[in-house]
């Protein structure tokens, strides 16, 4: 498959551009939100609007309704999404819930996906415990009671979380913390008793919760996937996660990248626009070599996690890496060329340096894939 | 015992007497320092009882003639007061621009008349100043700036705006650049000083993307100022403000040179525990870094003293140690993940790590921006052509 | 069968009987091309047998048209031709600058009877070329260029200098860039063609800080150039030039590809057993980095091939695949530890991995340096004023 | 201690500026005898002129006939050999085994100290065993034999090993490879039977050997330090040569940067000066920045070292680490700013980039030199 968009993927990144130049532009969510204090972080009627545009089942099957399409698409929608730092429950719901829930059971797929295609219900996922991402460890509990589960533990990080309306909750259903087998992934709805939500809000103006499970008691049909065998499940939700995530990157990468170009077109210093001095024209350029680069190698991972390659786990880590390194470059870059007006919040640029390092963080930072990349090459 | 000698026992008797306990405990932010003006309130008995003594003493400035408000203290005296207040923690009895940039500038350039007034309000806590020299159109190209003082006889009309004026809010006067001749870019600017408080001036807090700031935007509409109410010569401005931005860059490359020094590895292993082994090769090197400037500072130093230090070096430093700043807090946060990120909880004291993150951005953009500070060290210490 | 397979499979069946065993071994290096020329040796039966009967078929130059030596192949049975080659390994049998380079100026800019003389030449490998662009005093602004070629009327006498002229010492014919207006600075190069038995003409190979090279310094002394040869108009030959800069920027860049994008960690950690953690650290980001870049080759590849890429793109992916090369030999010999600084011990096959980063060290430089590639991005791409 | 050069630390160094930029120049020795392949890599006549300076027992107590200076008089010998590759065994014999035969006892000495004072004898030291740099692993063995011992075992990177009168051999006299203890160093003869040298030309035309210890037998007053407890010797002559090592490519960096600065004053492209282009100019005020705050750092470490400080062991490394770091980018930059001329043999900046290579790899590079700082350190 070419690495550039056919003409079906041009033509859905066109709507989706301009959707989001429109619908989710800065002013309209992300400040309009931040500045109301909004205890979700986004708005619902966008989220349904979404669902009107059919993003919100990008990756459903179509036998269960959705548009049946792949990361490939997803990641259309995403980079939009980071041009215009909206916020919306789309990684997090459409792409991670529902890669999850695309292994899911008849009985919770059905119980789950109409309302997320309808941009009714918005999901979450509970995988962290504690400050960095560290998938390989899960400690929550899940154990066995009646014909059901009893969680208990902490999550952290869990974005949108007390907003959604199901949880996708990482447990341990049997082994030792590091051990591989014995997970178990939940679908554990908002009402669930004893599930506690210490919601904070971050730096990029999104919530996300400290999850308590104190003895949360689920049914065994809230199992997505085999009891101790979610790993693979959970891999590849993560995976999907990541690559949605570097996708996102990649659009505040280039949103960040387009406003510092524009920028330098405009201001003048010394008599010149600030754009004419090569020592700027230079990191400019290489931004841009960077910027192309990470932009490639997502779109490469998610074609490989569409083909279902075995080194999209690999890619994906790839990916997420390049994509964090190349937008922290793109934001850092960003603020100092726009100089003082950078620093200040009326002026958009903060603000995308603000959710990259939201987004650098989210499942795992370019230090922890670039350690994954090399264990996974076996140094 | 020498002089000096007996000079440092008075002195510790002196501290020991005057400098309550309160005021030798770790500041815990700005607002813990006592700013002075006319509309000045103290935080505490302590504060003002510290603030009254070094006042009477001529402590506020010490190294400043006694006719001026100072203590007339000799440079090796002034040493060893500092020296003695360190050894206590001794606080800082007054926080003043005045003291910092508009006093050398006055000692410098200003009339016997001019000194006595304004560098005895200063010291003693009378009179708050602020300073007005940047302009939205006018960064790094400060030369460039716009606002303009109509000569009308015995007095300007001073109108244009100005950014950055740190507690321009507070401040009951400003000192301040304004263009008074247009068709001389670098002859044509007046260092003025006037009254906040005069009709037509205005000030607007500056929300950064840390958060609340210090810095307002402030605006002048018609603003008289007298004739007689400027520092140096009339459109010979530049030469005060080009010897306090020096001066002013001095200082920004000398301080904190403490907290920038350090490796912070340690500190953050202990606070996260486990590390990714990545980020500990970062940290590593970054601590190589730190150590190795800390180094570099305590040499700058050594070579400013002595007057071994090229001119142009604070430059190099402030460049050097603000991008070093900048990255030490990258790798705070990315150490503190996700606990890093949060903005206003409880927990993370109000976003502590996050907004000072942020908040170091500013570090190589104020005072002079690390662009400019490659253009000194290319032009005036590698002498490259054109530059 | 569709034509394009029965192309396949003829293909396949003339490799089969036509390209021997030996030369389906990889090269060893440069020295087991065949560069033809007259005076060209074969290093083996099987590379004569092979370079013949490629010769014969057209396929040294497979999509020429047969009229000028090639096989008149279309892209896509070009295409097949290259698949099935690689698919046995099959090396080239006709290394050349003339097929690279002067061929495709011909090609464009050549007169009919030019075109059947040299391309056919090239074609039979009859004459080797060397190309005569830079000179001491224009690398980077190559349009600076002194060589002056005095217009004599039936013909110009050549007098300057030229360096980095691959293989100047090995080549029959020179193609050379010559100023022949020195009023004109765009407008005022000749693209001559020469002999380099002329009289007059000098070579002298250039040892690099890698050790021997097949770059010359070449001089002209009153060498004794024809007025009919040269390519396309007389003080016109920066057209030609500028074309086969871009020609030769994309084949730089696309070059290689599948090395420069591959990870080493894993290759080094064999080799070396134990790893300090900051160089795996290091080694890890830079995994990372060739990773992407190996699919932004792809990518570039992909859409070059559908016209989809820009016009500039060649110099952005020139700029970071050299640069990444670069770094790539920094930790190759990071990593092979004092092993690897040997330098012509037969355990180190003559300094193999010192003498590779060094050479590495020109890529930035050669066929366009970094930063004119970071000058063209900024201008073509990013459209900066003034850039 | 002021961090800067005192009044006879600064009439030291004009005269060391002064005799290596004459008898020390590029081509009157590196490329003199790089050009006639000499088999030890340096001249001795200069290194006898060294001597008449005074140079070679810089750091040797005036009770033995040196002139008892410190680290910083050596380093300053050490940065004006550095701007001027000057190739000499100042570095092995005069700081490293000079730094052990300090310890070693008054008959050692007394056999050894005259002659490299007087730049008749050679010293070289054999540390590392392998490609890199561990010297926490010993394994070479020395065994009890008759009242001495008796030396097995392999040494890599021994620089002039093959001209040394003397070796000072780091081995293990009891424990396992990489315990603490149980090390011991020996003064080795070059004419000791069983000791073969495998000596290489390095890229920078220095020679080094592959060294072989095969059963060699020596008294036991070749022991320097005491048996068994060798490894703090060993560590302070270690921490030495690094220092000497860091201060020697601070000249190489210096060096670098003079000349390129120099180049970019000269060179003209598309009708300007090179140095008139702002890009460079930016990248050439960060690398004096760089070089600069390596110089420091550098000075630090000797001043410890001088004091007998506990962290001068920490800034050793730090010291290294950042000579290695600085170093590497004056010589990168240095090559490309020259251009094409830069890759040829005949002009200079090649050569400083070929000493930067095997000055950094002697005692640790950078990696191990930070990885050492974070353990030190306490992470």
């Amino acid at each position: 498959m070419p690495l550039y968009h056919d003409d079906d993927q041009t033509m859905l990144a066109d709507t989706a551009s301009q959707f989001m130049a429109e619908e989710g532009a800065i002013a309209k969510q992300l400040r309009h939100w931040r500045d109301r204090e909004c205890k979700d972080g986004f708005g619902h009627a966008l989220w349904k609007q979404m669902a009107e545009m059919g993003f919100t089942g990008i990756l459903v099957p179509e036998a269960d309704g959705g548009l049946g399409m792949g990361h490939v698409e997803a990641g259309i929608v995403l980079e939009e999404i980071g041009r215009n730092l909206t916020p919306s429950p789309f990684l997090t719901s459409s792409v991670i819930a529902a890669s999850a829930l695309g292994q899911a059971s008849d009985d919770l797929r059905g119980r789950y996906l109409p309302g997320l295609i309808a941009g009714d219900s918005v999901f979450a996922v509970a995988i962290d415990e504690g400050a960095k991402h560290r998938p390989e460890r899960i400690a929550t509990r899940a154990e066995k009671s009646g014909n059901g589960f009893r969680l208990s533990g902490r999550k952290d990080f869990v974005v949108q979380g007390a907003s959604a309306d199901m949880i996708v909750v990482a447990a341990r259903t049997s082994g030792a913390e590091d051990d591989a087998d014995g997970v178990t992934l939940f679908a554990v709805p908002k009402d669930a008793a004893g599930l506690d939500h210490d919601a904070v809000r971050l730096v990029d103006s999104s919530m996300a919760s400290h999850l308590t499970l104190d003895g949360v008691e689920l049914d065994g049909d809230a199992v997505i996937g085999e009891v101790d065998g979610g790993r693979e499940v959970l891999s590849r939700m993560i995976d999907a996660g990541r690559v949605g995530a570097a996708a996102e990157g990649v659009g505040v990468a280039r949103g960040a990248m387009a406003m510092t170009v524009d920028y330098l077109k405009q201001r003048k210093q010394f008599g010149k626009l600030i754009g004419e001095f090569q020592a700027l024209q230079h990191r400019a350029a290489h931004l841009y070599s960077e910027v192309e680069i990470a932009r490639a190698v997502t779109i490469k991972a998610q074609q490989l996690l569409d083909a279902g390659a075995q080194n999209a786990s690999l890619m994906a880590s790839v990916a997420k890496a390049k994509v964090g390194k190349a937008a922290s470059l793109a934001v850092k870059e960003g603020v100092q060329m726009h100089g003082g007006i950078g620093m200040t919040d009326e002026y958009d640029i903060g603000l995308y340096m603000k959710r990259d390092r939201a987004l650098a963080e989210f499942l795992g930072d370019a230090h922890y894939h670039a350690g994954r990349v090399a264990e996974l090459s076996g140094y | 015992m020498s002089d000096l000698e007996s000079f440092r026992a008075e002195t510790r008797a002196w501290l020991e007497a005057n400098c309550p306990a309160e005021m030798r405990e770790p500041a815990q932010g700005e607002d813990d320092a006592y700013w002075g003006g006319r509309n000045a309130t103290f935080q505490s008995e302590a504060q003002k009882a510290w603030f009254e003594a070094c006042r009477d003493k001529g402590y506020t400035v010490p190294a400043w003639p006694r006719e001026y408000g100072g203590a007339g203290l000799s440079p090796p005296e002034a040493k060893i007061l500092r020296e003695e207040m360190a050894r206590i923690n001794a606080r800082s009895p007054l926080s003043s621009f005045g003291i910092w940039m508009l006093g050398p500038a006055l000692l410098k350039f200003g009339t016997e008349e001019q000194k006595r007034k304004y560098l005895n309000e200063i010291a003693r806590g009378e009179i708050r100043w602020c300073q007005g020299y940047s302009e939205p159109g006018s960064g790094s190209d400060l030369v460039s700036l716009q606002t303009f003082g109509e000569d009308k006889g015995d007095h300007w009309v001073v109108n244009g705006q100005k950014i950055w004026t740190s507690y321009a809010d507070k401040a009951d006067w400003i000192f301040c650049l304004v263009r008074t001749d247009k068709t001389n870019k670098y002859q044509g600017i007046t260092f003025m000083l006037f009254d906040m408080a005069s009709p037509g001036v205005s000030t607007k807090p500056i929300l950064l993307i840390s958060g609340n700031s210090p810095f307002c935007e402030t605006f002048f509409d018609d603003v008289k100022v007298p004739k007689d109410q400027f520092v140096g010569e009339i459109n010979r401005g530049w030469d005060v403000a080009k010897y306090l931005l020096g001066h002013e860059r001095e200082m920004i490359s000398g301080a904190d040179n403490s907290e920038r020094g350090a490796g912070i590895g340690a500190m953050l292993k202990r606070q996260a525990g486990e590390m990714d082994p990545v980020l500990r090769a970062e940290l590593a090197m970054f601590d190589v870094d730190a150590l190795a400037f800390s180094a570099m500072g305590e040499k700058f130093l050594d070579e400013v003293k002595v007057g071994k230090a090229h001119p142009a070096q604070p430059n190099m430093m402030k460049y050097a140690g603000t991008e070093l700043n900048k990255r030490r807090h990258e790798l705070v946060m990315a150490a503190g993940g996700s606990a890093a990120l949060e903005w206003d909880s409880e927990e993370s004291r109000g976003g502590s790590a996050a907004r000072s993150w942020l908040r170091t951005k500013a570090n190589s953009i104020e005072g002079g921006t690390s662009e400019v500070m490659l253009n000194v060290i290319a032009k005036r210490i590698l002498e490259l052509p054109g530059a």
